[in-house]
């Protein structure tokens, strides 16, 4: 029983952390972030330089890393930073593009050559793959595919997008090059996109790919909430610092103990997430695993809303600035809980799986 | 016991509604009830209408030009207007600077200025908070040197609404160096186009513009311009926090977010199942609407205990309290019944383009700015501070 | 608009008010509560004279009141005195009696000649009378009922139990005299009894009874609510007495902040208790009415328990001793959330009511 | 990282499981399991088979009698106890008489007194809270004065658990009048047959018996059964209170409530539908499963960190929070889970006339008796405020 990080993990972490600290202050992120394509290349190109999307897959499948952990550690730094750059689409496209053998295309994203993302959400759809109305037809050796895809992450500026659709055989996966896409920032900045495809034309990849899908999914979930986890501790550590120097009616707000305790109750909870990521990182692909995960993504949205909103209020006025770094560490914390399924989403899938366990 | 309104009060109702559905400018209350920002014009539009009608100044004795309603009748106007889709209409002339003046003000203020505000030629905006001095006006530190016939202000005030819309700013200055604020603090008014004064936008956390920072340096100011006495300021203010806020419990709001919500709830799906049969939506919003009934009878409940008088502290401060957190609940069950979109800004993604009828990104836009709430006007903590003091007085 | 009482109720209030305070202190109201028949008998008889008994049921029907604000009026005394003595079990039958032309009966009722109680519930049924499994059925000229009743309100010592049981016509009304019980006391005091009916034989006296049932039990949760209202606002004096009173590292545990913003949290919340009391009792047997009552019944489930907790909390060690009448006063908030549908059954009858409004 | 025990560490559970799993007396467990308050002879069965086996008196070094384990396995043992359903030993003797006598008694306090704790001899109880004293020891009245050879000790003490039990008592004196607490508070031993000794139970809220009043009227205790020096005992005490805790999370316990309630759910019907399929339920269990695994990692997080030493006081704190919060969260889960038949008591319902598996009323006499979970051995408050000093530290 060994919580420290090992020591590659530590210098993973502490590298991604220097090179964000040195290159990616607030206000740059800020202009990046809402501005078309939603990121800035030299960024990208610098994490690609690190190794850091290199950290998102195997070495077998090209990288130098892919576990559940290594995930996890790089993006509670890209948390703590509050980094817009598109990784968590990029880790949903290289892990499906690595799982059917698309080595080279998996290398050229790897290099940060070019850039992918995957399609699956939908209008009608968050988090169960079942309620998926894409569809997937072959015409005279041509695939062809309809229907609406929303909620791509960091599709603008990507040069192909990976589809999930109905195929005959179960959900299938097709390779699109430059997509047409509608293109919108997102509410805590980044890109985002959605995908309408009326007989569009794409490439297989895979029939039935559900497996596959369903463990991307659950990773990105973990690079979610590992995510969190860190933008919880920046928010905290803001909130504390601003707590012990404003003072009000003469004395400082840390003196208030109405406040004191709920910044308790704000600390607990993030020693609450870590250990949930904890438990999702570790029980990754054994069984019952997915379980895991999704308490982490309900503890997460839970506690998520709750640092949120107390970090807000606990600040008063200067909390709900643009020019105060919290209000976006805040906002990005709310809005996380929207993507890959939600606090609700993810008690519904607990509560489906707990029955299954219970019958097996 | 009695929980409906007499005749007379429902007749009031009544021609309320009649009068917004056939005055109130559709493009207006569209705006309103999806939570966009309004332009100095809509508001203009809308006093206007009021004006003709005589129902702006809703608080103003009729010798001054208000309706002369009782605190029902307000509560009536202000709860239709909400439920409307009205703009509820900047307090800071209508309901703080003309109260302050008809109270406080010369003859020559009254006649002069009460006009202006209702025909729009005065938009007015508060100049209480400073950096640092947020509720706690007791380290207020901007100054006000006499020098002859003037003064000269110095200092900085911040969080002012509407500032950018606005021709004059009535602020707390400390006139006397030494003492209590109860007996250095002076109530004065100035034009903002004054050498000296300075407005900058604050950016808020939905990225809009709403509120403002205002510098003075050397600002001279004649003392035709104070309000009151010297030194008597903190009387004003005083006056101005404890005299009856109509509405601070936001029901009409409320409601009108409720309705918004179960509309949706009937037209959106995830994974596949109907929001309105989501059984944790639904019963999340059950509860919500529970005690939002709940509040909207302690609403009536404190009105009907100061019918005749203001609202008393506490209950304005309990209003206040469980208000906002209905509110925010409602506004938070709103993003979240939205699902992954509602992470995506509408820029780029028409109503048509979304296929569904709301505006995704809008909401949780709406959702951040409404923590507001909470933090201005009185933050929640101070609420519950002045509550405290009443329950445990000895 | 007016929210005061009328001079009448003000009077029943006041007069019921003197009656407890003069004869029913706690220690008295805890021996009879735990103790066969789980009330007191010269209580009962000093209630019927003042005629709260006969506050009950209207004037057409024999009583001298029988609205829900007549109703709300007695059980938020009772509620601020704890009293244990079997009203609610009463109101439940008389209100269905009276319904049924049983003139004498309820007349015998009201004078405490004679008692009784309506056994509704059943150990898998907690609101929804669809799901009542007892049924009866006519044999050769005699009604014979089977299956088993459960949670039957101030049963132990009454003179006959009202029965409802499925019929081929819907939900039927039974006299039963001298049921064969299963007594116990309830977990904050008051009898409560089972009865199992094995071909038992029973008086009808209605085939299809079903919203004499519903209002009757409607018209209860409306006197738990007001008897919450009152328990609330006593144990919150108690409380704020406490606190202003218990030193603790040398000052009154009122100053400290954490403790007054939570005793302002509850104060808030019997605010909003006493409204929704209101509202229901407004509403009541206006269409829609059955909404408002759900309401109530779901919002004083969660402030009970908020208040129960809470006060025992701030109390500290005091609070969780069986000598303390807060104690009682808080076990008996939590229990009121078990009688007639919790907060979840309420939301659930919320749920199914809403949709049937916005279909119609 | 590395969530798994090693394997050492696995053998010893396994070792741990396949001990409850021969020895543990079925009726204890079955009583532990159901919330039954448990016979002073059910903890001395237990006692003894744990004493035979050398695994009682888990914190005391081998040449004590102790089982010589570190932090994990104690906390091993602890959580399998839990999951067993084996009795909680009342920590008065084992956990705090041992280790203070092994730390601040005399060679003769300990050849003496240690042995009789573990053979059962002696049954301590604790003699720290005073009315109007609970977690503030600097308000303490109790006075023991010195008169020869002896100390003549008068006052109360309360909240003393088990003292029903017990056959001696510890207790922290005053036995200097003036000072600081830190420089006039002695810890003291009294045995409780000593004339002028009383005690009193103190009825609790469930109307069971486990905490007691004790009142002293001149009771004469040699000066031997003083522990470290007079005045000194404040050392003591905070020894005591910053002592390592054990399974002050309470994880095994909720494991097994939230078993417990699975088990209940698949058993029972609510308006016909089955409770594990409840919407509302199923949603609330599953948060509160999500809150659980994670305390069970912060938990063995906090463990791994202090496996060499002593918990910090800090960490404790939180554990002893979020512990107690998701206990009560699943008392009052399985309370509300049984519906309107568990406001009735059981007396005269046996499980078979219930026709239900569970024990109806007992299970809100467990939710209310387990409201102490946050009162007592430092309230909740407590714990946060040493939280938030280190928080707010300089």
């Amino acid at each position: 029983m060994d919580f420290n990080l090992s020591e590659d993990h530590q210098l993973l972490s502490n590298t991604l952390n220097r090179f964000l600290g040195d290159n990616y202050d607030i206000e740059k992120r800020n202009e990046a972030g809402f501005t078309a394509p939603y990121h800035l290349q030299d960024m990208w190109n610098g994490l690609a330089e690190l190794g850091v999307i290199g950290a998102l897959v195997s070495e077998e499948k090209g990288g130098f890393g892919g576990s559940a952990e290594d995930i996890s550690v790089v993006f509670e730094e890209l948390g703590r930073s509050l980094c817009v750059e598109p990784m968590l689409g990029t880790l949903l496209a290289l892990r499906v593009l690595s799982d059917h053998g698309q080595d080279e295309r998996v290398e050229q994203i790897i290099s940060g050559e070019s850039r992918a993302a995957l399609a699956v959400y939908e209008p009608n759809m968050s988090c169960d793959l079942s309620a998926m109305e894409a569809t997937a037809v072959e015409q005279d050796g041509v695939w062809r595919l309809n229907g609406r895809k929303s909620a791509i992450y960091g599709a603008p500026g990507s040069d192909f997008v990976v589809v999930a659709a109905k195929t005959e055989s179960g959900t299938g996966l097709f390779f699109l090059e430059n997509p047409v896409l509608i293109c919108a920032a997102m509410v805590d900045g980044g890109g985002v996109a959605d995908l309408v495809m009326e007989n569009t034309a794409a490439e297989c990849l895979a029939l039935d790919a559900e497996t596959s899908l369903t463990s991307a999914l659950d990773l990105g979930r973990i690079a979610l909430c590992a995510e969190a986890v860190g933008a919880m501790s920046a928010l905290q550590d803001l909130t504390v610092d601003y707590l012990k120097q404003r003072k009000q009616f003469g004395t400082t707000l840390s003196s208030f103990q109405a406040l004191q305790h709920r910044a308790v109750n704000m600390q607990i909870e993030i020693e609450q997430c870590r250990s949930i990521v904890i438990s999702a990182v570790g029980q990754f692909g054994q069984p019952g695993g997915e379980r895991n995960v999704s308490m982490a993504k309900n503890l997460i949205g839970r506690a998520g809303r709750l640092m949120s909103e107390e970090s807000i209020q606990l600040h008063g006025g200067i909390g709900m600035t643009w020019e105060y770094p919290g209000a976006h560490f805040a906002k990005r914390l709310v809005m996380i809980d929207h993507q890959l399924g939600d606090q609700n989403d993810h008690a519904m899938r607990l509560i489906a799986t707990g029955a299954k366990q219970l019958v097996d | 016991m009695d929980l409906e309104f007499n005749e007379t009060e429902l007749a009031f109702r009544d021609e309320v509604r009649a009068f917004m559905r056939s005055e109130l400018p559709e493009d207006i209350s569209r705006k309103v009830i999806s939570g966009n920002e309004l332009t100095r014009d809509d508001y203009m539009r809308w006093q206007a209408i009021l004006n003709a009608k005589g129902w702006l100044a809703t608080t103003w004795e009729e010798e001054y030009g208000g309706p002369g309603w009782d605190a029902v009748q307000r509560h009536i106007f202000s709860e239709e207007s909400a439920l409307h889709g009205a703009p509820r209409m900047p307090p800071f002339g209508l309901a703080m600077m003309g109260p302050v003046l008809i109270k406080f003000g010369t003859e020559e203020q009254k006649s002069t200025l009460l006009p202006r505000i209702l025909d729009g030629s005065d938009w007015w905006c508060q100049g209480f908070s400073e950096p640092g001095a947020g509720s706690d006006l007791a380290s207020m530190k901007m100054r006000a040197e006499r020098d002859g016939d003037e003064y000269v202000l110095n200092g900085q005030k911040t969080w002012t609404t509407l500032g950018q819309y606005a021709n004059k700013i009535f602020c707390l200055v400390r006139t006397a160096s030494e003492g209590k604020p109860q007996a250095s603090i002076s109530f004065l008014l100035v034009d903002l186009d004054t050498p000296g004064v300075e407005m900058r936008p604050i950016r808020l956390i939905d990225g809009g513009y709403e509120v403002n920072e205002v510098f003075f340096t050397d600002v001279r100011v004649p003392v035709e311009n104070l309000v009151g006495n010297e030194n008597e300021g903190w009387t004003i203010a005083k006056y101005l926090l404890t005299h009856e806020r109509t509405n601070i419990a936001g029901v009409g709001f409320s409601i009108m977010d409720l309705e918004r919500y179960k509309t949706l709830a009937q037209e959106i799906k995830r994974d596949g199942m109907q929001l309105s049969d989501h059984p944790i939506y639904a019963a999340r919003a059950a509860a919500i609407e529970a005690d939002l009934e709940a509040l909207r009878i302690t609403n009536l409940r404190i009105l009907a205990e100061t019918r005749d008088g203001s609202a008393g502290g506490v209950g304005s401060s309990m209003l206040k309290l469980k208000g906002t957190q209905v509110r925010q609940e409602l506004q938070d069950l709103y993003r979240s019944a939205i699902g992954p979109r509602a992470a995506t800004l509408s820029s780029g993604l028409s109503h048509n383009e979304m296929s569904v009828p709301y505006d995704a990104g809008q909401a949780a836009q709406v959702y951040f700015l409404h923590r507001k709430l909470s933090i201005f006007g009185g933050s929640n903590e101070i609420q519950r501070n002045i509550v405290a003091k009443e329950m445990f007085r000895d």
